[in-house]
């Protein structure tokens, strides 16, 4: 009887139900959404698609990570605007651009540090420390810019948002190289086990040598880093810089992690490959409000429900894999 | 000169003193013991040659040369290896990747190459005679492999000091004869192996040498020939403690409160039918795995049952939730105390009156503060619970025997009928151990009936009236326990149940 | 597993229906009428904050401008819910995908939308700003009211009401471009006709309950304050609680911006004062039947080709809204019934 | 950490507390004096933290059981709609006020029984409840104020009972009635189990997803008497009411002692939490602070409440 039973489990750990079934209703998305708008299959409409969650789905690259290490890190849509501004500020001081992406760049990372330190020195949970910092930025970007919208750069400056690349716009290529690498690195690569391993058993990864609070705090300013990089590109793209921008992106970047099956109850579960699925599946949700017309007012009620069913679904999957509660304690 | 020498170790955390200079040398190529109540500071001294505590003063020689470790990384790179009490696995990581966690196979530029990972993983595991498919997740396997995972995974890196604390308490005999044949290979291969246990017959069986220390104190080292299980325990606790058992029940005819017929849960055990007799203590023998513990749940409500009935005093009842199973007045006292018995960040009080809160309950579904303060008060008292000002004290703060202790504590305030407890002993010190079994062997008396699940034959046979035996998922046997030896409860385990691992 | 499947199931029922029970949504005579000579045309208007009362009026505008025209025009309301000028850009693009004939957008702040609405242009749909402009973008025009004589009306009123001594608390949310343009038109009028008139600033985060707590805060910390004028339409309910609870209702003037149903209510109530007001549902019918006329090129010479001609800006005036002006039925049956949307 | 009992749970953080409010109010009233502790602007405080008070007091329950409740705010909106509109078309106040709770712990009830039954992560259910409850709201109003209210609902809010504003009273009702059940209440204790060791609380026969389902409940129930109070004493129903509200609740039960961990937090601290975050509010507009400041107040207070208590903690030697 055991041995059945360790069959099935080799099978779901084979593959995963959670990433077909998204898969599945992407693709039953797409085709009813082509369906119903001639323009939806379009390459403009993909490539909006692609633009208007861009800078969402960059962050959802670290804070996948940050989720599978075990915490959290809503101070991300703090950070976007911060760096957008600091960004902004530098390029209007004629700062040669490269030095003035690395400033705003550190700057983002510094942030990130702080979120870790906090979070070591005080012992609360990330989440806590996270939402301290992003109120606390919030109201610095109001400070800096006394609400006011920065703009007005150089016109070379201009030529980046419409560089393009294979008909690519920076944001896409640098999300794509982003992906590429982090996908790579996800699976392969020693330094993003060790944060499986962190989310897994903190513990257990320290009595095995692992420098864990290094981890973690590369995790953070990692993290913060994208979202900072997030913001670098905002202002490229709408070639201006306000602390308005990013609002409630943290909400957005979880869900579209939380949908990819990553898991916020127990660390190191989740991977790359479902945040990219669940980025994608955001998307296309909001591209296909617009296109449908149908008021956006429905879209929350949607995507809350989406949300729900697609945890429900990553549990589901998780709990076959595993064994539920009891046994789980039985075979002790 | 010896491969190790502890020169006067001290280590304090904040007031308390965990250990006072001590000094021992261990020798290349034995099999070297460490004894002593919890709290005796062994954990204490392993962690700190494993370089995940810093010694306050005092010094490690490795081969006459001195050594400083700040760090788990410099113990390895000094060739010492630790096996955790307490699981360190990462439960959600494959077999390989556990093994070898932090120093993967891996090309320049740090990407892992998980063919190569995966065969030297099978390759370890083949050196103590198991093979297992090194990409399966550890939080499928037993509580029993993930720790022989944890043993491999400090074993793969050829280490020239090993140190086991603990390794066997979540072990099956099987298994552990297995690591014992392997850690004698290691000690020809002339390895140092430090080995800490409870159980004072293992130590007897394996080792060369055993150091006992008492309250941070070093008392002193036993060569094989001086090992006398008494000497050791006088070592240990400071005393004599002439009858380690209490006696057995006086009447053997208390009416049978709890029965089950063919009691069965499907891949868990089948057909089970067993009578527990008020008065009486049952001793459950078994492997884990044997399904004792799923039978336990059953009994509990925490599981369900697939067929059979239970009945209890004559009237079959339907155990929905432990809830219920309190109710009807049955008690389980889990056997991991940390994960599913204690609630370490509360005080011991709340602790205490965890499952019995409808009988300190006032009007309306208030609580009645003063009565549960006396409650708790009484059974400190009884149980001997140190420190004995603990009631407003967090669980966490209090040593493993007593944290036990509170456990029990838990257990007799809800006034069941039927008490199972579940490896009541694991991981306590003899002193506690003692006092755990003459409470136990009280309560019988008082006219509770007891079921005591445990893999440690001679408590089994110790403390036991009847002894069911199971196996794989099968009563085996129940036999009346009047001279009852090791011999003849271990053939029935395996030769009638038949070893078909 | 049995669940698993239920629940994909229900998705795969859901997503279609989602998707297409869109048709027509927002449609102003109901696009059916399949074979039509005439093809369908879509216009949008895009907003942030959407699902503010305000701009639900301007869509209510558009919409009623459109059927004028024909049953084969659709309108729809699009915009983000957050006071977030990068995701109203985002809408904006994300509408463009859908080629419209035309498009109306009231900007969350004058840069960020520039880079799109120039996109947009370049792409040959015509582009309108309302209620909220931004100047250095190719829109072909903007209608809306001049936020400094918005103020102004504002100041004159508050003038009127306390003096030339006394202070005046200004309630607003930092970075709202046409609020700090409204309590700027303020300050000015005040500076130049009662200059004895001291002014200070009040964030309420747009949301009404902060607006009660901070300016009741500040009335009692002060009980110079004579007057309170808020920037937006959240503003004034909450500091009209404000001085309720601190029963100064009688002693201090509060004066509004625009009118939604609670405000009507409170002006009746006396609890407010006065509310300055454009009119909304104009500025939509006008926005629509410019970015049509764009959109319809005619012999005229354009100004601005290929689209048809229309004039660079056009500004409602504004007035003010005083209880006793509801006193009469017929006038207040505009501001009590909004219309559905 | 060691900390001992008493009948009104008071923890150390508690004392942190009182010693920061106390240290501000004095240092204000010597400065501003008569203008500050006056019984208006006391009364006004008091008066308008009151949403914050029993939102923060919701949370706590919920971050007892080691959750976490993001939709409040959304049903705080969503229940003032439901009141408003039934009111609007001429239901009785009562009976519209029973069922605008009855929503609420209807809702509360589902959050808990996702994260319960199904345990998906607190954070993502309510997340999913609090976009779909916003969303609800616009879909329901499409943004417009719904009035046209009763007076005699319009006096809960904005009425006075004997000389003092009935949202203080309610709310103060509301804290005693916590009061006694945090001594006292089986239930309550329940919940501490549960957030602690909930597989241990099961296996000490307390059925932890009762319990953990009960607490949700209680936030949302929670949450709709602030929507009651709110709407009443603006006479209107907003979709946008409670935007943002779920973090400053959560800021002030953590700044209250509430651990995210689950298993501590008492009302005491989250309302001393509340009144100390409103306090510095109403102290940084009577300096006529920017503000653009205002934001990063609350942000800032719970790093300093924090670090405070670590630090008080620290000297008594009490930590790990």
């Amino acid at each position: 009887m055991k041995k059945k039973n360790e069959n099935i489990l080799k099978v779901f750990s084979k593959i995963n139900l959670h990433y077909l079934v998204l898969t599945f209703l992407i693709i039953v998305m797409a085709i009813s959404m082509s369906m119903h708008s001639r323009y939806f299959l379009t390459i403009t409409n993909i490539e909006v698609m692609v633009n208007t969650f861009i800078m969402e789905a960059i962050m959802a690259l670290g804070m996948t990570m940050v989720i599978i290490s075990g915490g959290t890190d809503i101070s991300v849509s703090g950070v976007l605007p911060f760096t957008a501004i600091i960004f902004a500020k530098l390029m209007l001081q004629n700062v040669p651009i490269i030095v003035a992406m690395l400033v705003a760049l550190a700057a983002s990372g510094v942030i990130g540090l702080i979120n870790n330190e906090l979070r070591r020195i005080l012992k609360i949970h990330p989440m806590v420390v996270t939402m301290a910092v992003q109120l606390t930025l919030r109201g610095l970007n109001l400070a800096i810019t006394n609400g006011s919208v920065i703009s007005g750069f150089s016109a070379g400056f201009q030529k980046i948002s419409e560089f393009r690349l294979f008909g690519l716009s920076v944001p896409i290529l640098v999300y794509i190289i982003l992906a590429v690498v982090f996908y790579v690195f996800s699976k392969n690569h020693k330094s993003f086990l060790s944060v499986y391993f962190v989310g897994g058993n903190k513990e257990a990864s320290a009595f095995s040598g692992m420098n864990t609070e290094c981890v973690l705090r590369w995790v953070f300013i990692i993290n913060a880093l994208l979202a900072g990089l997030a913001g670098i590109l905002s202002t490229t793209v709408y070639n201006s810089a306000s602390y308005s921008f990013g609002q409630n992106a943290e909400m957005r970047v979880i869900t579209a992690v939380a949908i990819g099956g990553t898991s916020l109850t127990h660390g190191g579960n989740g991977s790359i490959a479902g945040t990219l699925l669940g980025t994608l599946f955001m998307a296309l949700i909001y591209n296909s409000f617009v296109m449908s017309g149908i008021s956006t007012y429905y879209q929350d009620v949607f995507t809350g429900a989406m949300l729900i069913i697609a945890v429900l679904l990553s549990e589901g999957t998780r709990i076959v894999k595993e064994k539920s509660f009891k046994q789980a304690l039985g075979d002790s | 000169m010896s491969l190790l020498e502890i020169k006067n170790i001290s280590k304090s955390f904040g007031s308390n003193k965990v250990l006072s200079n001590i000094s021992i040398f261990l020798e290349k190529g034995e099999i070297h013991s460490f004894i002593g109540e919890n709290g005796a500071g062994k954990s204490t001294l392993m962690k700190i040659i494993g370089g995940i505590y810093q010694a306050d003063s005092g010094q490690f020689l490795i081969n006459g040369k001195e050594v400083h470790m700040q760090n788990p990384m410099d113990a390895f790179r000094e060739g010492i290896g630790i096996v955790h009490q307490e699981l360190s696995v990462a439960d959600n990581m494959t077999v390989a990747q556990n093994v070898f966690v932090n120093r993967e196979p891996t090309n320049a530029l740090g990407f892992i190459k998980w063919k190569q990972l995966n065969e030297d993983t099978v390759t370890e595991f083949k050196k103590i005679g198991i093979d297992i498919k090194p990409d399966t997740l550890v939080k499928t396997l037993s509580v029993g492999m993930q720790q022989v995972v944890e043993i491999v995974k400090v074993l793969s890196r050829d280490v020239k000091i090993l140190i086991l604390d603990e390794p066997t308490s979540a072990l099956s005999d099987k298994e552990i004869s297995n690591l014992f044949e392997l850690l004698l290979k290691l000690k020809e291969s002339g390895t140092l192996v430090i080995f800490i246990s409870h159980k004072l017959k293992e130590i007897k069986q394996i080792s060369d040498r055993v150091s006992v220390l008492r309250d941070g104190n070093f008392i002193g080292t036993l060569e094989k020939d001086e090992m006398e299980e008494s000497t050791i325990i006088r070592m240990m606790v400071g005393r004599e403690i002439d009858n380690l058992y209490p006696p057995k029940a006086k009447s053997r005819d208390g009416e049978i409160v709890l029965e089950t017929r063919r009691l069965t849960r499907n891949e868990k055990y089948l057909d089970v039918s067993l009578k527990i007799k008020k008065g009486e203590i049952t001793g459950m023998f078994g492997l884990v795995g044997s399904g004792r513990t799923e039978f336990a749940y059953s009994l509990f409500g925490a599981d369900g049952v697939d067929g059979g009935e239970i009945l209890l005093n004559g009237r079959p009842v339907r155990l929905k939730s432990p809830k219920m199973a309190i109710r009807y007045g049955i008690g389980y006292l889990s056997e991991d105390r940390k994960r599913t018995g204690l609630f370490v960040g509360m005080d011991v009080k709340d602790n205490v009156v965890a499952s019995s809160l409808d009988f300190i309950m006032a009007k309306l579904g208030f609580l009645d503060d003063k009565k549960s303060e006396q409650v708790t008060e009484e059974y400190i008292g009884q149980l001997e619970i140190r420190p004995s000002n603990c009631s407003s004290l967090t669980v966490r703060s209090l040593s493993g025997g007593n944290q036990q202790k509170v456990l029990l504590a838990k257990w007799l305030a809800a006034k069941p009928e039927v008490l199972i407890v579940d490896e009541p002993t694991r991981g306590v010190d003899v002193g506690a151990k003692c006092k755990i079994h003459s409470i136990l062997r009280a309560l019988a008396d008082s006219g509770i009936a007891i079921i005591m699940i445990s893999s440690e034959l001679p408590e089994i046979l110790g403390l036991s009236d009847q002894v069911a035996v199971m196996h794989e998922g099968r009563l085996i046997t129940v036999l009346e326990n009047d001279g009852l030896t090791e011999e003849t409860v271990l053939a029935h385990a395996f030769l009638k149940g038949g070893d078909n691992q | 597993m049995k669940k698993l499947f239920a629940i994909l199931l229900a998705l795969v029922m859901v997503m279609p229906m989602a998707a297409c029970g869109g048709s027509g949504n927002g449609n102003a005579g109901g696009t059916s009428n399949a074979g039509d000579s005439i093809e369908e045309e879509l216009y949008s208007m895009i907003v942030f904050t959407k699902g503010a009362e305000y701009f639900n009026w301007c869509y209510a505008g558009m919409r009623d401008a459109a059927v004028t025209i024909g049953s084969h025009i659709s309108v729809e309301l699009q915009g983000p819910a957050e006071w977030d000028a990068s995701l109203e850009a985002r809408s904006v693009e994300q509408v463009l995908a859908k080629k419209p004939n035309g498009v109306v957008v009231s900007c969350a702040d004058e840069a960020t939308l520039v880079p799109v609405i120039n996109k947009a242009v370049e792409g040959g749909t015509p582009v309108i700003c309302f209620d909220s402009d931004s100047p250095d973008s190719d829109r072909l025009a903007y209608v809306g009211t001049n936020n400094f004589d918005f103020g102004a009306v504002a100041g004159k009123a508050i003038v009127e009401a306390i003096g030339t001594e006394g202070e005046v608390a200004i309630i607003l949310v930092p970075g709202a471009v046409s609020m700090e343009e409204r309590a700027q038109g303020c300050v000015d009028y005040l500076a130049e006709h009662a200059p004895n008139i001291k002014v200070s600033y009040l964030n309420d985060e747009g949301d009404v309950a902060k607006a009660e707590q901070v300016t009741s805060a500040l009335l009692q910390s002060n009980p110079a304050i004579k007057a309170v004028f808020s920037t937006h339409g959240y503003g004034a309910p909450g500091a009209a609680a404000a001085a309720r609870n601190l029963n100064k209702t009688d002693d201090v003037t509060i004066i509004g911006s625009d009118y939604d149903s609670a405000t009507i209510e409170l002006l009746k109530a006396g609890d407010v004062d006065g509310t300055v007001i454009d009119d909304p549902y104009l500025l939509g019918y006008q926005a629509f039947m410019l970015v049509y006329a764009a959109a319809h090129p005619t012999e005229v010479q354009s100004g601005n080709p290929p689209f048809g001609h229309v004039p660079a800006i056009i500004y409602g005036n504004c007035s003010l809204l005083t209880g006793d002006v509801l006193e009469d039925p017929a006038a207040a049956a505009k501001y009590e019934n909004p219309p559905k949307i | 950490m060691q900390k001992r009992k008493r009948r009104i749970p008071v923890s150390g953080r508690s004392i942190t507390l009182i010693i920061i409010i106390a240290l501000v109010f004095g240092v204000i009233s010597i400065i501003k004096g008569e203008l500050f502790y006056s019984l208006t602007n006391i009364s006004n405080v008091f008066s308008n933290l009151s949403y914050d008070l029993l939102l923060a007091c919701g949370m706590t329950f919920v971050l007892i059981l080691g959750g976490i409740d993001l939709s409040v705010g959304s049903v705080l909106a969503f229940v003032g709609i439901v009141i408003t509109m039934l009111l609007n078309r001429g239901l009785n106040v009562a009976l519209a006020i029973v069922i605008g709770l009855a929503v609420a712990v209807l809702a509360g009830a589902i959050n808990g029984v996702i994260v319960s039954k199904f345990n998906v992560a607190p954070f993502v259910a309510t997340l999913a409840m609090m976009s779909s409850l916003r969303g609800a709201c616009y879909v329901l109003t499409s943004g417009f104020f719904v009035v046209g209210l009763p007076d005699s609902y319009v006096a809960i809010g904005r009425g006075y009972t004997l000389g003092i504003p009935n949202k203080i009273i309610i709310s103060i009702a509301i804290m005693i009635f916590l009061g006694i059940i945090s001594t006292r209440s089986r239930v309550f204790k329940q919940m501490f189990y549960v957030g602690q060791n909930a597989d241990a609380a099961y296996l000490s026969g307390i059925s932890s997803d009762r319990t953990i389902i009960l607490g949700y409940a209680m936030c949302s129930l929670l949450a709709g008497v602030a929507a009651i109070l709110m709407t009443s004493s603006f006479a209107m129903g907003q979709a946008s009411f409670g935007t943002g509200f779920e973090m400053r609740a959560i800021a002030a039960a953590v700044i209250g002692g509430a651990s995210m961990n689950g298993g501590e937090g008492n009302f005491v601290g989250t309302a001393l939490g509340v009144i100390l975050v409103a306090l510095v509010n109403n102290v940084f507009i009577m300096f006529n602070g920017s503000p653009n400041w205002s934001t990063a107040i609350s942000g800032i207070m719970l790093l300093v409440a924090v670090a405070f208590d670590l630090i008080r903690t620290r000297k008594r030697g009490e930590s790990v």
